[in-house]
């Protein structure tokens, strides 16, 4: 059986540092979110103009989930193309 | 007195952590009960006549609010005058270990409180201008709290099952 | 005292994580209780309204529910039906 | 009885790190919950709309759930397909 | 000269309880400046209702400032009344 | 030279505790922020209120600053008044 | 096998580092997304002026965008040209 | 050379302590920013009281300050005028 | 090969503090993208005024990007010239 | 090759402790953006009062920026000029 080697330790804190890097969704949640209900109000006031407040709306939304995609790829190279344990 | 680090004292020290931790709750309802203060204060301003209506829905409103706040100050007691994981002997590091995680899952209650003193200041807001539709408007208040609370309850069966009825400690 | 077995702390940092998991019950009630507050005051502006716009509250208070409910089911498997330990 | 081996300490840390992701729920939550508030509104004061606005609060509001679903996945790989252990 | 004990270890344990348990006052802080806020705008519009908004103010935020005083209360129970040690 | 004592290890975490302690700070900050944007702004409306605006905003923010003090309170307990090195 | 080395620590805490680094895309996802529903909101009541509506919202999330970058690269850094093992 | 003594693990943690209380600065930081706008707003709508304006946002941004200024003594005090290496 | 070194230790911690110090970029992102949605909204309604709006926006915005400059010099100092190192 | 030394783990936190500080920075980033975004508005609004409107900005934000200073202050503190390791 294989005591704690300095590979395993790295490997523990890359399933720490996964989950941290998550935590970045919390940002597009809200502000997403928060698109979503100014789409919603505004297709129901100028229902004419759906197209484009929904289309602004994507496209904002969009933007805003960049940094959530930034946490979600570090977290999956920390899991599944690790640099670090390379380093070693 | 045993004076070496015992099973006992490495539980009653991440009980004192997760105590702390469980307090963090309390943003929630300071939050929450405060916008409904301040709704309170406008409604006032707004319509001075209906003040006493209006400040009783604050109240209601505020006192539905508090819910997590209590939740988290009932398990910080447990854990600290009838701390049930202090009696196991074996598991020391899950024992401790669930004392933390029961005071971290506690402050969930951050949610509720905060989103049930803002149904509380929209409550409040509402009754001050239409004190006729009361009925219809609390109501909808109270059951819109109620829907925001189910989060918090979550929190506090885990907090609960880790404290009364640890299923970890079993696996071992 | 016993020695901290493998078995051991993964059952620890389980109770942990389980407890971590259910911090995401903080959106939700956030985000309900802005819907309940809203609820509440379209109900007292558009009385004759109040069916839809309760149901409209309820509807995406329930969506709003999923990432508490998420992290719910993590802490119960964590505590429940913990896959690490038979990895072990 | 075992000791404490690298395997051990990788699967303890998987179960923070699957903690620590679900707290991105905490986002969509609010941001969910916001749109819920604002389409209730909007259906009290627009009726005849109603099928446009919970129609742009649902597609605005799963915009906003993915990175609440990214965090379920970065925890459930770390629960049930944890590749770090297959690297030790 | 003593070395580590269990009595130290909890003592120590608690100073840190103590100082989480202090950050229960966000809330109240946050809260109560929302009312004084909301206040001092009520006092403007209508000078003649001060007395009635100064008192739903300070009554609203009476109410606020509970969980707080909750948090101060455990810190307190932990350095001057701690109950952990006596059960060791 | 001294090694880690029980002592040593109560005052470390003492420090911890007071540094936590003053993030409850961030409440009083950020309502009493509200207050003073509020109170700006009710003065500029109505000039002639100026004196019972500010007055309301001052009351509110003492209010709102208790949360503040009292992990201020904590704190300097916890550095010059230790209680919890008596109990050792 | 190797056993825990003062380059394994190193390794294993820019893994959580890193992890760290990303949670500043919070920011960023809560600013952009608050612009989206802007940006909607206005193309809803000015149809006529979209296009710099648009533009405008694009720029401002351009500029928000930033410190969710650097957190990036600080974790790119970290994982990829670690410049610490190097001053081992 | 020195090995670890009770003496540098109160001084270490007075480092993190110090850390800890800077965090307190997020709140006066929201709040003048808050105030500050509030002010630019009201001064663009009444220019000719700009001066009561600008008077009650910097009375009201004063005693916004007050718990990062808490936060910055107590750090000052763990790093220039530490007391409890005092008791060890 | 090396055991874990005072240097190492010292490392180690450079990289959490990289990490942590990134998450300040938290506070420009929420702020700017405010300003962004500001923006955006002011050019639908002020077209004319489309200079001066977008001028005013980027000035704010920069001065609000400091805090999160601050924190990337602290993280590139620890990374790249690292002072802790030399006191040793 | 050295141990850790107590002066080893005292920087290893203060590069902690200057990471944390730097948190701080959050603040001043909401805030001065909010201060960025009411200004662009105003500006938009009341383009004569242009000077005025700014200026006002500008001078809340200096208020505003303070305390991201002092987490600046105590970080570089910290890492350059550190009291701590002068009393071990
Ligand atoms: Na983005
Ligand atoms: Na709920
Ligand atoms: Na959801
Ligand atoms: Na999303
Ligand atoms: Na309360
Ligand atoms: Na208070
Ligand atoms: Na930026
Ligand atoms: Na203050
Ligand atoms: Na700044
Ligand atoms: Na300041």
């Amino acid at each position: 059986m294989e005591p704690i080697t300095g590979r395993a330790l790295v490997l523990a804190a890359s399933a720490i540092g996964a989950g941290l890097a998550m935590i970045a969704g919390i940002g597009p949640g809200i502000g997403q979110g928060y698109a979503a209900g100014k789409g919603a109000e505004g297709v129901g006031r100028q229902p004419e103009a759906q197209g484009d407040i929904v289309r602004t709306m994507l496209l904002g939304a969009a933007v805003a989930e960049t940094t959530g995609i930034y946490g979600l790829i570090i977290a999956l190279i920390l899991l599944f193309a690790n640099p670090l344990v390379g380093m070693l | 007195m045993d004076q070496s680090i015992n099973a006992r004292a490495i539980i009653l020290a991440a009980s004192a952590i997760g105590v702390g931790f469980a307090m963090i709750a309390g943003i929630g309802p300071g939050i929450g009960q405060g916008y409904a203060a301040g709704k309170g204060a406008e409604a006032v301003s707004m319509n001075p006549k209906s003040g006493k209506q209006v400040t009783m829905i604050m109240l209601l409103g505020a006192a539905v609010a508090e819910t997590s706040g209590i939740l988290a100050l009932v398990v910080a007691l447990i854990m600290l005058y009838a701390n049930p994981l202090v009696g196991f002997t074996t598991g020391t590091i899950v024992v401790a270990a669930s004392a933390i995680g029961a005071g971290l899952a506690m402050i969930a209650g951050i949610g509720p409180g905060v989103g049930q003193g803002y149904a509380a200041g929209k409550g409040t807001e509402t009754v001050g201008k239409r004190p006729a539709l009361q009925g219809p408007i609390i109501r909808t208040m109270f059951l819109g709290q109620a829907v925001a609370q189910t989060t918090g309850i979550y929190a506090l069966i885990i907090a609960l099952v880790l404290l009364f009825a640890n299923p970890l400690i079993r696996l071992l």
